[in-house]
């Protein structure tokens, strides 16, 4: 079930390989069969998930597995490592409470980013078998559970990703392609060398071999003591863990690493920043949370504060870098850059409630956000411009736009009764109650007025008040006396058309729901993160 | 002052000859084969023609049939311990047979031979010796040995280096060429000399135990040796700083044969590296600095890093692709040093499973690069622009070459590097630094492959005119072949790697 | 569940379903469906009737309460903590169904009077969307059982607060007002959260109840100083709500919205809620909390009178006394006088609403004209008006026999009590400074009627360049009745003035037109035992209970509320027999001993208070003995002081928003020319280099995301110079290699 | 002449020379300009070597460093006729054989 979900997105573009490459329609609706069914496999795990097991590392009695679901075990590579011994790599995937949200957040976005694919004309073919790639590599991500698995599908990520800015993007892409991919690059190539450190350091219980199962290495019992990332061998393990949370800080992307994020995404066409901004940059926490904090978790112990510094700066700092821009998705992208730092605070906070606020908080920006790119597309579609002081009173002539703008800024700004509030709310009791980033917090939570300000700036700027001169669109006045507006070379609908509210709808009733009432995603996170506190924490307890 | 051996020694003489020349069967078929083909190209004189091509193919191809046949036989020394026949050296029969076949294939694409020259015969016959001599460097055991197999492929490379006799550029390689190798492998067997001298041994294990029992006597010397020594190897495995010749050269010769110098002369340098470095060197129990003077290790690492460092930096700024690619195979080779340097099985295992992959890879992007050429009729980075869309298939296969020499995943390239690392890392943090060179300069070396692809997608071509070339079919299959061949070892390697951990004994060492 | 907690779901649902029906389908209904928001709010006001009838007339108990809660979020069973759940729920006390059907109340009226004032507006039915979630967040902040849901309504009514002072987004000075709004009030929440979060992170709790019986066990863990800093930051939740200094600015302002706006949210309720929230909260304010607190109050409630003296225009001027009402309230709670200033709340509430309807009726008929300069004479067109604007000014103004006497004279004698107690000086100020505004807001408010309502019509002396400032949402209808001049206005906008100032009469809360405590209000709403005075060993029996109910089944909560129910009745029998409640904490007590005793002197100096303000008021405008031009020109300074409000906007515009946005720009360029200039620097610095003979294309450079690239990309550019294509180099280096590693070698072999 | 005096002659005296050739040999390919000096040049380096084995056979006895040198003579005189054949056709292409101009392909 489990590889079906991952493979679907690859299967669909092995089959558009076949399609000729004039069959633009064909294509595009293979691909979107493909992220629907997905999203109905997505729903069917959803549904026979048991939130009770909390996953995390192998269970108590011993079984390999830990309390995993959907598990599917297959040896992949067995060969004989010559004088070390056998190399075991297996397709070894799974889903616990941390991984299935990200999973259903993948299916969603990757099927919402479809859709806003449509209009696409240049190269549809190899668009969505690029597209379809990544789609795969993302989910992979998220259910792999061997290190090698995940490592194969984080490094197949970039590919596509540079290719599909690269190509489709905006007049500087190539710049913005090749900065994206070396960046993160060199964040995952030492990662690489961790990986094989950790390889040589952990035997798996069972078999008594080495074994790259994350389930086997976050146990502590199962590292040889004086192995080169052994409990004997602090100093490497720090290191270790440094060069592991740098690859996956630039992922997220954490400051300084963040400066490819805002290019990336300015110059990527809309459904690649949907993409990007919606599931990639969780990949960075998803890793820290998955890999880096439970493998070493007494490093992470003695890095809580730093990281909760770096999550206050970037809260801070990217709402201050938000407030200066005049592109409207560079200051999205600042936005985005500004709330993965609450992920990074609610993480750095240890306990229960923070990082259940992160786990939440990682999904609930995946829709905001995917909500946010998107709408700030609708607007690129019709003016050809995204520069704020183009536009103004746009409220008055594209009433539902204006109105769906508005709860997509206020679910960013964390207004309580969408989605956003709930998870840094949560966050900040975490981040609060915890002696370590006691501090942090009170300082993180002026994050909240920048963010307002910022926010409400730019709506007022593009849809209150009256039409700016020199903006991007005329005004006419039709014969009975109605005022309407007019953008250049735009021939569609004024106002958003069917295909954009089929996209934006979804996300805003899901933001609307899980800020009412979040049990259906944080009833599935709850006893993952609960046992991952346990397996982080002497510490932190000892704090509570 | 020498006297005459008695009639029952020379017996036993022509006993042991006898008995050794049923080790030597493949060399001698492939000698026959040379022959062959010298004689038929008399007959037939033509350009180059498909027939000629097709009997040294099959030619190599019936090689391959008796190198099988020697799986059977006891693995042991011939010729009065001359020469040894091990799986090590199967190995690289194997795999020089495979990069002759590889050659000829890809010639058989290049256009460019029908322009520059009118006869053909000599260059196949050519190919064969060079295989010839490189299966000899593999399996040699006796200084006099390795450098007559060494000089038999040196030349046999200068000659086909300068086989476009028109054609300046290719001229001038193999000038450079040979002027180079002469020096170098006249310093190399200055270095024998002396070795001579200090052990009155020209067999290499008897040599790696006269130096056991030397000790640090008269290490200067020795040390003075060692490096002429490696300056001889190193100039075959073209690694920094006995590189120079390479760029040029592989700029200048035919493409084809850049592809097979690149990869098979360099893989033939490495195997006479590890056999003398493994056996040569008294390394079994005691420390590396132990013995003074033989500080080898020392000289690999430095000849590694220098090449992962020098070679991947300069290919930042090629314009051409053949000398990017050439750049590309110094830094190679400073990653196979790595595994080299590790000193154990598995360092073995992890270059030889390195060196296959980089076969496959590198033929592959040669390949392409051809076919590019031959549509295109040029080699530089900004006529590749817009190639993408003209012909998706080559530049399908070439993004996935390139990316399999980052060494990404899913690629055979990405396995490589991870059995070297694994084996740096299995010696605990002694290597580490090592390891973590090799990282940063992949990533610096994905800068320039990216430059590639870049151009073929990225960019819009100068010519409007975005109708698709078609490159024919065979071509097409053989790139598709090779594309999918190095994707699918990047997932399931266990073959290779398997064949690589059994390739990995040595005759005469155990190698912990 | 018990049925009033039943009803006042209902109550609380009804205004967000009129917020849904209206929202989405307010175009397909017939007269845009205002009647459904009415009626719904009809509905709504009835029910809260009865509520308040239940508890207050039927019961008539101090100690009423009736609770209940749901798991909202369950983190399931947390390291270290066991079974972590956060809970929602309702509590209904005496305060609590008094505000429900103050609130419903008026809501409703306000959206009868809208159907009027807002008639042809082309959002009109948004407008009462608008409303609709609006009193639905109000009565969430009312209802509500814990620190977390009042945050989340605290914000829920900032939004609808957003929304309606922009509901004529299309002028700019709406758009702004808006946005001020919010960010004004997001800075108090903040403040208010961390608060919050402190009291969070000792008990894991947000139920007030469980926090304060943690407190009174003496639970709480951190220093004395976290507890008034907790008080302290709660209380800037209500600075921000409630427009207290320094975050006042946005009232005035948010005057932009519509009147009936004004009157409903920035007049009566939401704008209460802080006031409310300070007293939800009153029992953990140690006393310097509670010393802030009063300044702040008694310093506001004086600023914002000195200001109103000067406004032109008519809703400003009630924009000011309102924060200045509010400020009394403030001080009331900061001087311990909570039942007092909870009280003053209600009153207010009522006689400000009327004030403000009355105002928008005045504008309504004026046809949009705010300045009182071009009023004058109205009382003959608009006697309705006039009678019932006056009313609530003589309340607010506080003169006998209004209801605002009674709870402004409980608030000041509070504060001189508090006063004695606290062993006067400095604190003395607090009551000057209450007693001094009363008089300010005599004499501004006669000032206004007489402005307004006196004389003779001033319409015409209006300069015509600044004519037609109206709205545009309102050229429309404009046009429809311009020309005919000005008359009383239709009976849906009359009819809420008439109740409402019927509201503002002593009798209504109290049978004693001098003494409020006499009154079922006071007795209803006694002060709560602080649980953060001096000692805590005893805590009193509610909170035993409720801590143990509470994690127990919502059936036993109701049973266990009953059951103490009845013990509380018990208590406040005893207590009001000798008139006084038990309070544990001497300082309490002894605070509220001696606001009971002075009373009268209260009384006496805020009457004369008052009478000097309106004489002062007579004396300039009825009588012209002072002439105002004359004075003002004569004390310029303070008059432009007064006039510019101080110049807090100024202030703020220059230092905390010009501050931030600098900050911005800086950090942008920073971010673009330090952490990723290096990108782009290096990059010219590598395409300038004067050896790079070879023009290598800019994306090469461009593609050098760090320094180490520059290096690499350089070193690269002099390595291959190496290269020269020269044989012999190649083979010299060769040599030179071999040999200097030799000699190398050899050096250290020999040393 | 007799044994005696030969023997006087020690293996140090050989290795000498043979070093002074190698020097020379080395010396000449880096400085002459003439690609075909420069082969000569090598050879010099080759019969360094050269003397070198035969010498050590001598002093070691054993016939191997004979046999070698043997090899190394076969050895030049083939690469002098490849080296020669390369130096014609460079002539014929550039019109010079100074090797210190024939450099079309650098860095």
């Amino acid at each position: 079930m489990l590889s079906l979900i991952v493979f679907l997105p690859i299967i669909a573009g092995l089959i558009i390989l076949a399609v000729p490459s004039s069959q633009k329609q064909i294509i595009r609706i293979v691909s979107l069969l493909a992220a629907l069914g997905q999203g109905v496999l997505a729903v069917l795990i959803w549904k026979d998930y048991n939130p009770a097991l909390p996953g995390i590392i192998a269970s108590p009695n011993g079984s390999p597995l830990g309390s995993f679901q959907f598990v599917e075990r297959v040896p992949w590579i067995n060969l004989d490592l010559a004088g070390f011994g056998p190399l075991n790599i297996e397709y070894f995937i799974g889903v616990d409470g941390i991984s299935i949200t990200m999973v259903i957040l993948t299916a969603l976005v990757s099927a919402i980013g479809v859709l806003s694919s449509w209009p696409i004309q240049k190269q549809v073919k190899g668009y969505f078998i690029l597209y379809n790639l990544l789609a795969t590599a993302m989910m992979g991500c998220f259910v792999a559970l061997d290190f090698f698995l995940f490592y194969v599908f984080w490094e197949v990520m970039l590919l596509p990703m540079y290719f599909l800015i690269g190509i489709w993007g905006g007049p500087n892409r190539e710049y913005a392609a090749i900065k994206f991919f070396l960046y993160t690059l060199f964040g995952s190539v030492f990662m690489l060398l961790v990986m094989i450190g950790l390889y040589f350091s952990v035997t798996d219980p069972i078999t008594g071999n080495h074994t790259f199962s994350l389930v086997a290495m976050a146990t502590q019992s199962n590292y040889i003591k004086d192995a080169i990332l052994g409990p004997d061998n602090v100093v490497w393990r720090y290191v270790a863990f440094i060069v592991l949370f740098i690859g996956f800080a630039i992922k997220v992307p954490m400051f300084p690493f963040h400066t490819w994020l805002p290019d990336a995404h300015v110059e990527a066409p809309t459904p690649i920043s949907v993409i990007l901004a919606g599931v990639l940059l969780k990949l960075g926490t998803y890793g820290m949370i998955r890999i880096n904090f439970p493998l070493f978790p007494e490093v992470f112990q003695a890095g809580m504060y730093v990281i909760g510094i770096f999550g206050a700066i970037n809260i801070i700092y990217g709402a201050f870098c938000a407030l200066a821009q005049q592109d409207l998705k560079k200051m999205v992208a600042y936005s985005s850059i500004s709330h993965m730092g609450y992920v990074l605070l609610g993480l750095s906070a240890g306990n229960s409630e923070g990082m259940v606020g992160a786990l939440y908080q990682m999904f609930n920006h995946g829709t905001i956000t995917a909500m946010l790119f998107l709408l700030v597309g609708v607007i690129y579609d019709r003016a050809h411009t995204r520069q704020i002081d183009k536009f103004g009173g746009l409220a008055s002539y594209m009433p539902v736009y204006a109105g769906l703008v508005t709860v997509a800024w206020f679910a960013s700004l964390g207004l309580p009764g969408l989605s956003g509030f709930i998870s840094e709310a949560l966050v900040f009791v975490g981040a609060f109650s915890s002696v370590t980033t006691r501090y942090i917090a009170m300082v993180s939570v002026l994050g909240i007025v920048f963010g307002a300000a910022y926010l409400l700036w730019s709506l007022q700027r593009m849809f209150l008040g009256q039409r700016k001169p020199g903006a991007a669109y005329d005004l006419v006045t039709d014969d009975d006396g109605h005022q309407h507006i007019h953008f250049h070379d735009w021939n569609g609908k004024l106002d958003l058309d069917a295909r954009e509210l089929t996209m934006l709808v979804p996300l805003v009733i899901i933001t609307i729901v899980l800020g009412i009432y979040p049990m259906p995603i944080l009833g599935m996170l709850t006893a993952s993160i609960n046992k991952l506190v346990e397996v982080l924490s002497p510490v932190v307890l000892s704090q509570l | 002052m020498f006297e005459l051996p008695s009639g029952a020694e020379i017996q036993s003489i022509i006993a042991s000859l006898k008995a050794s020349v049923g080790f030597f069967i493949p060399e001698i078929y492939l000698s026959l084969l040379f022959m062959l083909l010298i004689v038929i190209d008399l007959v037939i004189k033509s350009k180059k023609n498909i027939l000629l091509s097709l009997i040294t193919i099959s030619g190599l191809a019936g090689s391959l049939f008796f190198i099988y046949q020697q799986h059977s036989l006891q693995s042991g020394e011939l010729f009065f311990g001359m020469y040894v026949l091990d799986e090590f050296a199967l190995f690289f029969k194997y795999f020089f047979v495979l990069s002759g076949i590889l050659a000829v294939v890809v010639t058989m694409a290049d256009e460019q031979f029908d322009r520059e020259v009118k006869s053909m015969g000599e260059y196949y016959a050519l190919i064969v010796s060079m295989v010839i001599g490189m299966i000899m460097m593999a399996s040699s055991q006796d200084l006099l040995m390795i450098f007559l197999s060494m000089e038999l492929v040196s030349f046999t490379a200068y000659i086909l280096t300068g086989y476009f006799k028109k054609n300046q550029r290719s001229s001038e390689a193999a000038l450079k060429y040979l002027v180079y190798g002469a020096v170098s492998s006249g310093l190399m067997v200055y270095g024998f000399s002396l070795i001579y001298g200090l052990t009155a041994q020209t067999n290499i294990i008897k040599i790696g135990i006269e130096l056991a029992a030397l000790g640090s006597h008269s290490s200067v010397v020795m040390m003075l040796a060692s490096l002429l020594i490696i300056t001889g190897f190193g100039y075959k495995i073209g690694a920094v700083p006995f590189h120079f010749w390479a760029p040029d050269v592989y700029e200048g010769a035919p493409t084809p044969i850049t592809a097979y110098l690149s990869v098979a002369s360099k893989a033939a340098g490495f195997a006479l590296l590890m056999r003398f470095f493994y056996i040569a060197i008294p390394h079994s129990t005691v420390s590396w600095s132990s013995i003074v003077g033989i500080d080898w290790l020392t000289f690999l690492m430095i000849l590694s890093v220098a090449s992962m460092i020098y070679g991947n930096v300069v290919a930042i700024w090629q314009k051409n692709v053949k000398r990017l690619l050439a750049y590309s195979s110094i830094a190679h080779a400073g990653y196979l040093l790595l595994g080299l340097i590790v000193m154990g099985k598995l360092g073995t295992q992890a270059t030889l499973f390195y060196l296959l992959s980089y076969f496959l890879v590198n033929f592959g992007a040669f390949y392409v690069v051809i076919l590019i050429a031959n549509k295109t009729g040029s080699e530089n980075l900004d006529d590749y622009k817009g190639l993408g869309k003209t012909m998706p298939i080559a530049g399908a296969a070439l993004t996935v070459f390139l990316i399999s020499l980052v060494g990404l995943p899913p690629t055979v390239g990405f396995i490589g590097k991870l059995m070297i690392f694994s084996a740096l890392l299995a010696k605990g943090s002694l290597y580490l630094w090592l390891a973590f060179i090799g990282i940063m300069t992949s990533v610096i070396s994905l800068y320039y492959y990216m430059l590639i692809p870049l151009n073929m997608y990225l960019r819009e071509p100068k010519q409007a005119d975005n109708q698709q070339i078609n490159l024919g079919v065979l071509p097409q299959l053989i790139m598709t072949v090779f594309m999918i061949l190095t994707l699918y070892f990047g997932l399931f390697f266990t073959p290779l790697s398997d064949f690589s951990k059994y390739s990995s004994s040595l005759f005469g060492i155990i190698l912990q | 569940m018990h049925s009033l907690i039943q009803l006042s779901i209902v109550v609380l649902l009804l205004p967000l379903l009129s917020f849904v029906i209206l929202i989405f389908f307010n175009r397909r209904l017939p007269r845009r469906g205002d009647f459904v928001g009415v009626g719904i709010l009809g509905t709504a006001f009835a029910l809260s009737l009865y509520i308040f009838w239940q508890v207050i007339v039927q019961a008539y108990d101090p100690a009423f309460r009736v609770a209940w809660d749901f798991t909202w979020i369950d983190l399931g069973n947390v390291p270290g903590l066991g079974h972590l759940e956060i809970k929602m729920g309702i509590v209904i006390d005496n305060i609590a169904s008094i505000m429900l059907s103050m609130v419903t109340l008026i809501s409703f009226l306000v959206h009868l009077y809208s159907t009027g004032y807002m008639a042809g507006d082309k959002n009109y039915g948004r407008f009462f969307a608008y409303l609709g979630i609006f009193t639905f967040s109000m009565l969430g902040i009312i209802l509500s059982d814990n620190l977390f849901a009042i945050y989340i309504f605290w914000e829920l009514v900032g939004l609808s607060s957003y929304l309606l002072i922009g509901f004529f987004f299309e002028k700019e000075s709406a758009a702004d007002a808006q946005k001020k709004a919010f960010l004004a009030n997001r800075i108090g929440d903040i403040g208010m959260w961390l608060g919050i979060l402190i009291l969070y992170s000792q008990f894991h709790t947000f139920n007030y109840q469980e926090i304060y019986a943690n407190l009174a066990a003496g639970k709480f863990a951190l220093s004395n100083g976290w507890l008034t800093a907790a008080g302290i930051l709660l209380f800037m939740g209500c600075v921000g709500k409630s427009a207290q200094f320094p975050l006042h600015v946005w009232l005035p302002d948010a005057m932009e919205g519509p009147t009936p706006v004004s009157a409903l949210i920035h007049a009566a309720t939401m704008v209460a809620a802080g006031v409310y929230f300070v007293a939800r909260i009153f029992v953990v304010l140690t006393p310097d909390a509670l010393h802030v607190i009063a300044f702040v109050g008694a310093f506001t409630a004086f600023m914002a009178a000195t200001i109103a003296i000067t406004q032109h225009d008519i809703k400003r001027v009630l924009a000011y006394s309102t924060v200045s009402q509010l400020g009394y309230m403030v001080l009331g709670l900061g001087v311990g006088a909570y039942s007092a200033s909870l009280f003053h709340l209600v009153t207010h509430a009522f006689f400000k609403a009327c004030l403000f309807l009355g105002s928008g009726a005045i504008i309504h008929a004026m046809h949009h004209e705010q300045d009182m300069r071009w009023m004058g004479g109205l009382r003959k067109q608009m006697p309705w008006t006039f009678a019932t604007f006056t009313l609530a000014t003589l309340a607010l103004a506080g003169l006998p026999l209004t209801s605002g006497f009674l709870s402004k004279d409980a608030i000041l004698a509070g504060a001189i009590g508090f006063a004695q107690v606290e062993g006067g000086g400095i604190f003395y100020l607090i009551p000057f400074l209450g007693f001094f505004s009363a008089m300010l807001t005599a004499f501004y408010m006669g000032r206004q009627i007489w402005l307004v309502f006196f004389g003779e019509s001033r319409t015409h002396l209006k300069p015509a360049d600044d004519h037609h400032h109206s709205h545009d949402a309102h050229s429309g209808h404009d046009d429809a009745h311009a020309h005919h001049g000005v008359h009383e206005v239709e009976w849906n906008m009359r009819a809420p003035l008439v109740i409402l100032a019927a509201l503002s009469i002593f009798f209504v809360y109290s049978p004693d037109p001098l003494d409020g405590a006499k009154g079922w209000f006071m007795k209803m709403i006694p002060t709560p035992s602080t649980v953060v005075g001096s000692y805590q060993n005893h805590s009193d029996i509610l909170h035993a209970e409720v801590i143990k109910t509470s994690h127990e089944e919502n059936v036993v909560v109701e049973h266990q509320n009953n059951k103490h129910d009845a013990a509380a009745n018990a208590t406040s029998q005893t207590s009001t027999e000798h008139g006084e409640h038990f309070y544990a904490d001497p300082r309490q007590a002894a605070v509220i001993h001696a606001g009971h005793g002075a009373h009268y002197t209260a009384i006496y100096i805020s009457s004369v208070m008052v009478i000097l303000g309106i004489g002062l008021a007579c004396v300039v405008y009825v009588f012209n003995i002072i002439d105002p031009e004359k004075t003002a020109h004569a004390i310029r300074p303070l008059y432009l002081f007064s006039f510019n409000k101080w110049y807090w906007d100024e202030i703020y515009q220059a230092t905390f928003i010009r501050g931030s946005v600098i900050i911005a720009k800086m950090l942008s360029w920073f971010d673009t020319h330090v952490v990723d200039g290096i990108v782009n620097g290096v990059a010219t610095i590598v395409r300038n280099f004067a050896f790079l003979n070879n023009s290598f294309d800019k994306h090469v450079v461009d593609g050098l995301v760090n320094f180490t690239a520059f290096t690499i990309n350089t070193t690269g550019g002099l390595l291959k110079k190496l290269q020269t294509g020269k044989v012999q180099t190649y083979i010299v280096m060769l040599i030179f290699v071999v040999f200097g590693y030799f000699v190398f070698y050899f050096s250290r072999l020999v040393y | 002449m007799d044994i005696q005096q030969l023997s006087i002659i020690s293996i140090y005296h050989y290795l000498t020379i043979s070093a002074l050739l190698l020097g020379l040999g080395i010396f000449a390919v880096i400085t002459r300009r003439n690609a075909i000096v420069i082969l000569m040049g090598v050879e010099l380096i080759l019969n360094a070597a050269n003397i070198n084995f035969l010498a050590f056979s001598k002093y070691n006895g054993g016939m191997e460093g004979v046999m070698f040198s043997l090899f190394i003579i076969v050895i030049a005189a083939a690469e002098a006729a490849i080296a020669l054949a390369i130096i014609i056709n460079i002539y014929k292409l550039f019109k010079s054989v100074d090797v210190s101009r024939i450099d079309t392909m650098k860095e």
